[in-house]
């Protein structure tokens, strides 16, 4: 019965996209905004991936919520998990030499791979968050390989602050400096394609870069550990 | 105090943030000192908020983030309405925090302080953004930290309702999700006055479903009729200072997300009477409901719900009237609520149990805490000369002034629910007073730290119920703004 | 290259319909996961390479882990 | 035919994926399952509004070399709004799964309707 009224009322639903579909041409056209951005984008940020100028200058502030979100997910997880002490500690087998041996290889490898997304978050694909997911995999890695290692958390827990501060505290420098626009550009825009340019954007994706790394594998260890 | 006030409601999002963000930090170096910091922020937001005032009264503020001009960057609207809602919300946040202070006891307390200061930054944003994704981005911060201060106790009941809750938000946030893909394929725009500027240009089913998503996908966080079966066990199993924050503000949140999308994006008028409706039976619903709850939170939260629709039905009318009626019932629904779960949260805490009968004979062991609670009672009600009257008497004046005989037979039936509710509070009340119970003698009254926002509560409700001229020097313009379409898209656009 | 790209939407539907049908909890987060994993090589077909960078990288690598994780915590079969 | 495909084959993918995911969190009661199913729809959503910056023959909007035509790129702004969506999913998908792993501590089960401990 349940199964039944679903199937109609994802019907319902197909017919009323479908219609509203008809309007939306598939790879048709660019719309203003976006042109707006693809021509007068390198120009006034500086980077020379747009996607990066969008994200972190012209919607800066749809950024800055979404690295709030993360950092509720991994506040929240923390509270509800805090709520229930686990009677008896699960055993760990320890894991064998060459897995040992091959995770600790590979674990900076990665770090320094997901560091390179973040820090070229403005010339090439990537960016902080990418970047900070790939710095979590590593940390997954050391988990799943060399059994009861644990991150950091006084570390883990700087580095999220400061990265969420750092991203704050440019926004109203830039308030504070020059025609009272919060998360403005405000810092020279250098040559293009080069690693130093493109005004804060690097700053900012290198402090999402941290935050998002430490959080997600806050969240991971938290999870692994305490429930 | 010049420099005050020309600063950029901006910092009204990012001071919160920044705090909330610092408190890992501060955490390391002292824990006691945690508590202070979500008061300290609220002070500040309220500060500012009411300085900002008068100047957003004379002007509407639009704020441009990056520097970029308006369709091309995220802007802040900071209007009436906005202003509105952010004094209301830094005033309830200050105060709720001050509670807190005694109330929260148990659990990470550190992560209550953080997850309760971005709730309200959530809303704040909500609130203040002009920028449709924008809105989907606060609203899913407003969203996922109630869903983690839900399931903070750590009962069966909360994680049972938090879960509950988090589905059915996150199906509603997908959908709204959906909505918004679809307008920006027809738009190409994401700026909400842009697109209502271009609405009127395209057929009118592409836009009808649209609207529908968004307005399920909203409506779950403003607790519509046939969308709130989450409100009643999550309100209920909240600790009391945050169902005091979700009862007061986030479901009124939600229903302004609703009525900027309905009256400012798409500029709706045929489509009312079916709100008209749902107002009605969603007050009736929750009328109902609570009339028959033995628990006193959920029949606090049933008659949220009640009082939802009461606010849908106001904005449906669709008048000057109507419109500033509805504003006016939320403030009065935000004091009045968030009174009310405060001085029960001290009543359960004292008794040890959310059952009404445990209640008999409290209102001499605890004499302040019940007249307080006495005072949100009557002004929920209606009674002069408490908000509650002032607001009801304005809707009831909309309505009348409509001249239809539909008009005429709805508002009757919200009288009835009226009356339904005056039973219910008048029970506990008469319960509290003047039922027999065995130890009269000692007196436990709540902690100063507690009686402190109530009292102020309860002085702001009598205050803007004396002088309701006070307040409706904001509502006037406020509804002026919800209503007139073009000239929001004016001030935006230039 | 169209006719690829028709193929891996199939691809994909046949694993969100699989992690429908599979009683066992791991094989359907795999099969949750393969529907991220294809989501992200259509990113790149769509020009989108930050998003099949981060579709890669969390949807399909981050949320499976936290997904085991979870099952591990609970129970494996749906009853 | 190919026409077709060309057309509409990511629209389809996209609302496949939303109806699949909407269809498994309606009829399932196991929680876990309710979750695939919601990370599922949030994939086609995320697919969808990819699929609506898409241009027939463009690149990606990243000035790599010197010479790439501005008028060929793809449209940048629905990437970095599934950016956006994909975090938050994730912070949703993790705090749900935290509160499962209570739920089950408190209740011993992981089905829906055998849990009521709360009713109208």
């Amino acid at each position: 019965m349940r199964k039944f009224i679903g199937i109609i009322l994802l019907f319902i639903i197909a017919w009323g996209i479908c219609i509203t579909l008809k309007e939306i041409p598939f790879g048709k056209q660019t719309t203003k905004i976006g042109k707006y951005y693809i021509e007068k984008g390198e120009e006034q940020t500086g980077a020379s991936n747009i996607v990066t100028s969008v994200v972190v200058n012209y919607r800066g502030f749809d950024t800055l919520g979404e690295v709030t979100v993360l950092f509720l997910a991994a506040i929240g997880l923390g509270a509800v998990l805090a709520t229930f002490q686990r009677k008896e500690k699960i055993k760990v087998e320890p894991s064998s030499l060459i897995l040992n041996t091959g995770c600790r290889f590979l674990f900076p490898l990665i770090l320094l791979f997901g560091s390179y997304i973040f820090i070229h978050g403005h010339l090439t694909p990537g960016g902080g968050f990418q970047g900070g997911a790939v710095i979590a995999s590593a940390f997954v890695l050391v988990y799943l390989g060399c059994r009861g290692k644990r991150i950091n958390e006084t570390g883990s827990k700087i580095a999220e602050s400061l990265g969420g501060l750092t991203f704050v505290i440019l926004g109203l420098v830039g308030l504070a400096v020059g025609g009272q626009y919060f998360l403005l550009n405000f810092l020279p825009k250098g040559e293009l394609n080069t690693l130093f340019s493109a005004g804060i954007i690097p700053i900012i994706y290198i402090a999402i870069g941290f935050k998002v790394g430490a959080e997600l594998s806050g969240i991971i260890d938290q999870l692994m550990e305490e429930s | 105090m010049n420099e005050l006030i020309d600063l950029n409601p901006v910092v009204l999002i990012a001071v919160p943030l920044g705090l909330a963000f610092l408190v890992p930090l501060v955490e390391l170096i002292s824990k006691k000192i945690i508590k202070w910091i979500p008061v300290l922020g609220f002070l500040f937001n309220t500060v500012i908020a009411l300085s900002l005032l008068p100047r957003v009264l004379k002007e509407t503020i639009i704020v441009k983030i990056g520097g970029f001009s308006p369709p091309f960057c995220i802007n802040l609207v900071v209007g009436p309405v906005g202003i509105l809602f952010s004094v209301l919300i830094s005033i309830t946040g200050f105060l709720v925090a001050i509670y807190a202070l005694k109330y929260i006891k148990e659990g990470a307390e550190q992560k209550y302080h953080i997850l309760y200061m971005l709730l309200l930054t959530g809303a704040t944003g909500v609130v203040l953004t002009g920028d449709i994704f924008n809105l989907f981005v606060f609203f899913e911060v407003l969203c996922i930290s109630s869903y983690a201060l839900v399931a903070y106790l750590g009962y069966k009941t909360g994680i049972e309702s938090s879960i509950k809750y988090l589905i059915q938000g996150s199906i509603g946030s997908s959908f709204l999700l959906i909505g918004i893909g679809l307008l920006y394929g027809q738009f190409g725009t994401l700026n909400m006055a842009d697109i209502a500027s271009q609405i009127e240009s395209v057929h009118s089913v592409s836009v009808f479903v649209p609207m529908i998503l968004m307005i399920t996908g909203l409506g779950i966080e403003a607790a519509i009729f046939p969308l709130n079966a989450w409100l009643p066990d999550a309100h209920s199993s909240a600790p009391s200072s945050i169902s005091a924050i979700l009862s007061g503000i986030a479901i009124e949140v939600g229903l302004y997300a609703v009525i900027r999308v309905l009256f400012t994006i798409f500029g709706v008028s045929n489509f009312l009477m079916f709100f008209l409706f749902l107002g009605v039976i969603t007050l009736l619903i929750g009328e109902m409901c609570a009339f028959s709850q033995e628990n006193i939170k959920r029949m606090l939260a049933y008659s949220s719900i009640g009082q939802i629709g009461l606010i849908v039905f106001a904005f449906s009318i669709a008048s000057p009237f109507g419109v500033s009626g509805g504003l006016f019932q939320m403030i009065n629904h935000t004091l009045s609520k968030a009174l009310l779960f405060l001085a029960s949260g001290f009543m359960i805490y004292k008794t040890g149990s959310m059952k009404i009968s445990s209640f008999e004979g409290i209102g001499r062991k605890m004499p302040l805490t019940c007249l307080l609670f006495t005072i949100g009672t009557f002004s929920l009600i209606g009674l002069p000369p408490f908000v509650g009257f002032a607001s009801k008497f304005m809707i009831i004046r909309a309505a009348l002034a409509q001249g239809e005989l539909l008009y005429t037979i709805l508002i009757g039936i919200v009288l009835i629910g009226t009356i339904i509710e005056g039973a219910y509070f008048f029970r506990i009340i008469q319960r509290m007073y003047f039922a027999h119970s065995n130890d009269i003698n000692q007196k436990e009254e709540s902690p100063v730290a507690g009686l402190i926002p109530m009292f102020v509560f309860a002085s702001l409700i009598l205050f803007i119920g004396l002088y309701p001229d006070f307040v409706s020097k904001i509502l006037n313009p406020a509804a002026a703004e919800l209503m007139d379409k073009i000239d929001y898209i004016r001030s935006v656009l230039g | 290259m169209i006719i690829i790209i028709g193929l891996l939407v199939l691809l994909m539907f046949v694993a969100a319909i699989a992690a429908l049908i599979f009683k066992d909890l791991i094989s359907a987060v795999i099969a949750a996961c393969i529907v991220s994993l294809i989501a992200a090589i259509l990113f790149y077909f769509l020009h989108a390479p930050d998003v099949a960078m981060a579709e890669a990288s969390i949807g399909a690598a981050l949320v499976t882990t936290v997904f085991i994780i979870a099952i591990k915590r609970t129970k494996r079969y749906e009853e | 035919m190919i026409n077709f495909l060309q057309n509409h084959i990511f629209y389809i993918g996209a609302f496949g994926l939303i109806l699949i995911g909407l269809f498994i969190m309606i009829s399932k009661r196991n929680l876990i399952k309710v979750i695939i199913g919601l990370s599922i729809l949030e994939t086609g959503v995320n697919l969808f509004i990819v699929s609506l910056g898409y241009l027939h023959k463009g690149t990606a909007p990243i000035f790599s070399k010197s010479g790439l035509d501005v008028q060929k790129m793809v449209d940048p702004v629905p990437q970095a709004l599934v950016l956006t969506a994909i975090v938050i999913g994730l912070a949703v998908l993790a705090l749900a799964l935290s509160l499962t792993i209570r739920l089950y501590n408190h209740f011993g089960t992981l089905n829906l309707q055998k849990i009521k401990e709360q009713k109208w």
